[in-house]
């Protein structure tokens, strides 16, 4: 005669979440505690190089989009002179073919995350809120050189140690 | 705890002597105790259940957290007070009160100390069935004035689900009472020598079902369930009356956890510590239990809830009451392992019995 | 007397705890019982399949992630393999291999939200979909480090894949396989022996194998009611053909076997994972593919077996550099068919598990 | 893998069977005229060795001139696939027999191409707006939509 169904199944259950008081939780504890983000990372906000940029506006026809504005005009040395370069991050949806479409790697991603803004407006972006700065940092997103300089993503794996 | 001490050890059921005066006191002090334990209650849980579920829990208000359900509070008190407008304002206005005072009322006569209560009854644990069956009145004012079809149904549910299980959760309480020889729950605490769970196991189990089902905690949670009916009976509250529906169900986890522990855990008895953190201890570890039961079981359909009250309940209470009045009468005092050891048995067997009776896949109705 | 009752209608949704998003169904009860089931869907719809027509191929793929965003992965995969069905890409070695790996780590994740969303309906408090979101938690890691985002991927490209793994992927992936199966293991310890559980499943919600065919129903839905179909054993795409995995089917088609289908499918997954990993070639992961894509004129279906069912892209090119017709066909949307002849004649309850036993993602549905 | 039958080996078949019936075939999918269309779905699936128990999916394209509907049968049985079309040249009130007495499969596709489509299904038991409200004006995916 076999028995089932007289309470194991609760049972064996109840001993599992037992087993979970004791081992630690996984919960960050985000202001204070900071995971590193992958190095790949798609963060907020584009980061363009002035220098490199010559105006081809490979990324603004790439951006599925089309938040990237770019206009230009006939410099002297048969070059593009960019005179306006918005991108309405609002509308951006973080994909990366922008990045990815780049022939002279002069658009990058972001890497930070804690971009929020009170207004729509301020999250278009112009020329000069695009350039490199101490707080708008490239990821390596489709740039090998950024990704081997930056740390090691922090991972759950290597924190949740508790079952062979 | 010198306010104890102060006071005869028993009191005679008609009050003599100061009557206002231990009358204010212990107001004073369940209401205060009230208050305190179901702020600590909110934290335990809350914290409680993080641990279960692999996170930290509330952590941020005061040193670990402490002063979550202060905040808690604060902020549901300042919330905007909604009526529906189709609703019935008188009673959705007076349901919270309806059912939070039954639930203040049961701590009357619960000792936490020797003698140490408001009222020594000697019908006490028979007052604490009628007063706590009155909070479903309350619940479907609530379900009812809300003009809201989710309340509906979860009252409905409160109704049926309640009204079913007063009958095994004072079954199981006859067992005790068979034992103990008195109604009075002071006099319950003092004749458990060695606590009544172990005495009347099968008992426990049932009066800790029932009550779960009393009190609605999963998996018996039914008229609140929120992946179901959302919030069931109060999912018109909000802010002040909200707050009294949440006190009301911690309140009644404490009263429960309060019973369970003078009927089955020896109540303030204990060695060691004083008789009053003993009650605490006991009360917190039911209420471990009661919320460890939560983190981790699904909850049951109504028609499964009603079953489960009238098939496997009711009937095993019965056959407790059997045994435990053939075994006071029959059994001599001397045999007290014996009994015990017989009594776990008793549980087991019809443990399996009963899981003969498991059915899967029915409950639908043909339309 | 005969009491005169008469059917109310009540809305689940669209804004429930337990639609999964913003589906709504108009219940018709009689007391708890299901009378008519009508679901209600569009408060989701974007119109992709509009809005794709006027975007070049590559760009439709961030637009795919927003189909089903539990499984953006998937979608990728099916819509990068109609593309090169189409315009008749060859695809490296290596990047078939990645492919496999990322959608069955993909296939994992989006079944643990499923599983853990199913239980949470039917009551388990936040803890087993707690559990599961810790795994799910890794997986998110392990794509972030590919493809640096952690819910709409884009990481497929067409011809290949848009980077190689980096170094420390594939060392993580290892530890992730080890000790999935173990955590798998605790899945089961859980809840699968629950009677409660098995109460609320166990034959509930029926599917016939029959029926199940004829609405077109696929992915674990139609495995559930016992057929064995599986578009990667059936058609198989990618690198399928050179792993070995089976094809974990239900009995009857209840709630229960659909749990179970999934759950058993995540070892599948692990063990596919595995031999791709061992199997994984060096090279090139990119076909150089020209930016602006003209696909003969021609039509291409393509479809893979995504965790909620097969995912089918049908392309026509009229060989322009955007697709003349894209259309979705969306596994979850057909899953729904069923949904009132497996409603019928249960309890609201019920409704609630059955509902979340299909696992579906209004972002798919609705589009 | 699933075996793709191929146009022409099926239209020969339905041919004999349904004189008439068939417009067009390809390598890859036949055409079948919009009057016969549910006698010829019939035939494709009750025909023991075709036996499409199985409808994997319905689409319909709109071709200005026409639409034309896409659909793409399986059989669980024997593992092959099928691709049959039919066209509708009416553009004002387009109507096809529908195929849910067959495949219930069909339902919300069916009801999902009315709406965004406009062609409309004769015999199908629910035929309502799915995705967009009633009333909507327009059928988005119809090429002069914009």
């Amino acid at each position: 005669m076999k028995f089932e169904h007289y309470g194991i199944g609760i049972a064996k259950g109840m001993a599992l979440t037992f087993k979970h008081l004791f081992r630690k939780p996984i919960t960050t504890q985000y202001p204070e505690e900071r995971l590193t983000v992958s190095r790949r990372t798609r963060g907020n906000e584009l980061v363009w190089d002035k220098e490199r940029c010559t105006g081809c506006a490979t990324c603004a026809k790439s951006c599925p989009e089309g938040c990237i504005e770019i206009i230009t005009s006939r410099g002297e040395e048969n070059n593009y002179i960019v005179d306006k370069f918005e991108v309405d991050m609002g509308r951006c949806i973080f994909c990366g073919l922008c990045v990815e479409a780049c022939p002279f790697e002069a658009l990058f991603m972001g890497y930070a995350y804690e971009r929020a803004r009170y207004r729509r407006q301020e999250l278009v972006m112009d020329k000069e809120a695009l350039l490199l700065s101490g707080e708008r940092q490239p990821s390596g997103y489709a740039r090998p050189k950024i990704e081997a300089g930056l740390p090691r993503q922090t991972l759950l794996l290597d924190r949740d140690k508790v079952k062979k | 705890m010198a306010i104890f001490n102060y006071y005869p050890q028993t009191l005679s059921p008609d009050w003599p002597g100061g009557y206002w005066l231990h009358w204010g006191v212990f107001v004073v002090i369940i209401l205060v105790f009230v208050m305190a334990m179901i702020m600590g209650f909110i934290w335990f849980e809350r914290r409680g259940l993080g641990r279960f579920q692999v996170r930290l829990g509330p952590n941020r208000a005061g040193p670990f957290g402490l002063l979550q359900p202060v905040a808690d509070a604060i902020k549901v008190l300042i919330k905007e007070d909604i009526i529906p407008a189709k609703g019935d304002k008188l009673v959705h206005w007076l349901a919270p009160v309806v059912a939070f005072v039954p639930a203040l009322m049961i701590f009357a006569v619960v000792p936490f100390h020797d003698g140490a209560l408001l009222a020594d009854l000697n019908i006490g644990i028979l007052y604490v069935v009628a007063v706590s069956s009155v909070g479903v009145v309350g619940i479907f004012m609530a379900g009812w004035g809300s003009n809201n079809k989710y309340s509906l149904i979860g009252a409905m549910r409160a109704v049926a689900q309640m009204v079913s299980y007063e009958i095994p959760l004072a079954l199981s309480i006859i067992g005790v009472v068979l034992i103990a020889g008195s109604l009075s729950m002071n006099s319950i605490v003092e004749a458990q020598s060695i606590p009544f769970i172990l005495l009347q196991p099968l008992g426990f189990i049932i009066y800790f079902l029932a009550a779960c089902a009393e009190i609605n905690r999963t998996p018996f949670d039914l008229l609140e369930a929120e992946s179901e009916i959302v919030a069931g009976f109060h999912i018109e509250y909000s802010g002040m009356k909200f707050a009294m529906f949440y006190l009301v169900e911690y309140c009644e986890v404490l009263a429960i956890s309060a019973i369970i522990t003078t009927l089955f855990l020896g109540g303030w008895r204990g060695p060691l510590l004083p008789p009053f953190l003993w009650f605490l201890i006991k009360v917190f570890g039911v209420f471990f239990l009661i919320f460890w039961v939560r983190s981790t079981i699904p909850r049951l359909r109504i028609d499964q809830v009603m079953a489960f009250a009238w098939k496997c309940l009711l009937p095993l209470a019965l056959i407790n009451l059997v045994i435990t009045g053939i075994e006071v009468i029959a059994l001599p005092p001397a045999l007290l392992w014996t009994v015990m050891f017989l009594n776990l048995a008793i549980v087991v067997l019809l443990a399996l019995l009963w899981s003969k009776f498991f059915r899967l896949g029915g409950g639908r109705v043909e339309v | 007397m005969a009491i005169k009752t008469e059917p109310f209608v009540i809305n689940v949704g669209p804004q429930h705890p337990s639609t999964h998003g913003v589906f709504r169904m108009r219940l018709t009860l009689d007391g708890e019982v299901i009378v008519d089931v009508e679901p209600v869907l569009g408060y989701l719809h974007r119109g992709i399949e509009k809005l794709a027509e006027g975007r070049t191929y590559t760009q439709n793929i961030p637009f795919t992630d927003r189909l089903d965003y539990l499984a953006s992965m998937s979608n990728n995969l099916a819509y990068v393999l109609a593309v090169e069905k189409l315009a008749g890409i060859p695809v490296p070695e290596r990047a078939e291999y990645l492919r496999v790996i990322i959608a069955e780590l993909q296939r994992i994740a989006s079944h643990l939200v499923g599983v853990g969303a199913f239980l949470n309906d039917c009551g388990a408090f936040m803890t087993p979909l707690l559990y599961m979101f810790r795994e799910r938690e890794k997986i998110l890691d392990l794509f972030e480090m590919v493809c640096g985002q952690r819910l709409t991927y884009n990481y497929m490209r067409i011809g290949g894949v848009s980077h190689d793994i980096p170094a420390e992927f594939l060392p993580a992936l290892d530890r992730f396989v080890t000790t999935m199966p173990g955590f798998i293991d605790e899945y089961d310890q859980l809840l699968a022996e629950n009677e409660i559980l098995l109460a609320r499943a166990k034959g509930v919600g029926i599917l016939p194998e029959e029926l199940a065919i004829n609405i077109s129903a696929s992915g674990p839905v139609l495995r559930g009611s016992g057929v064995r179909w599986d578009i990667r054993k059936a058609d198989p795409y990618s690198v399928y053909d050179r792993l070995e995995f089976d094809i974990p089917t239900g009995s009857v088609g209840d709630c229960y076997d659909r749990y179970w289908v999934r759950i058993q499918e995540m070892r599948q997954s692990v063990r596919i994972i595995r031999q791709a990993v061992e199997q994984l070639p060096p090279g090139e992961v990119r076909t150089e593919v020209p930016h602006l894509l003209h696909p003969p004129v021609g039509e291409a279906y393509g479809h893979i077996e995504a965790p909620k069912g097969e995912l089918g892209f049908y392309l026509v090119s009229d060989n322009s550099i955007a697709p003349y017709r894209f259309h979705v066909r969306a596994p979850t949307l057909i899953n729904l068919t069923a949904l009132r002849d497996m409603m019928i004649g249960w309890k609201v309850a019920d409704a609630v598990a059955i509902f979340g036993s299909i696992d579906i993602c209004l972002a798919e549905v609705d589009r | 893998m699933t075996l793709a039958f191929s146009g022409e080996e099926i239209a020969s078949q339905v041919e004999e069977h349904l004189p008439g019936s068939i417009v067009d075939s390809s390598q890859d999918s036949l055409v079948v005229n919009s009057e016969s269309w549910l006698a010829v779905a019939t035939f494709l699936k009750d025909t023991p060795g075709l036996d499409f128990d199985y409808l994997t999916s319905i689409t319909a394209v709109d071709y200005y001139d026409y639409f034309e509907m896409v659909y793409h049968l399986t059989s669980l049985k024997h593992n092959h696939s099928l691709v049959v079309k039919t066209r509708c040249y009416e553009r004002e009130k387009p109507s096809l027999p529908s195929v849910v007495s067959l495949w219930r499969g069909a339902d919300l596709q069916e009801r999902e191409i009315y709406d965004l489509m406009g062609i409309s299904f004769d015999g199908h038991p629910n035929l309502k707006r799915i995705f967009l409200w009633q009333g909507f004006q327009g059928h988005p995916l119809r090429k002069d939509y914009l």
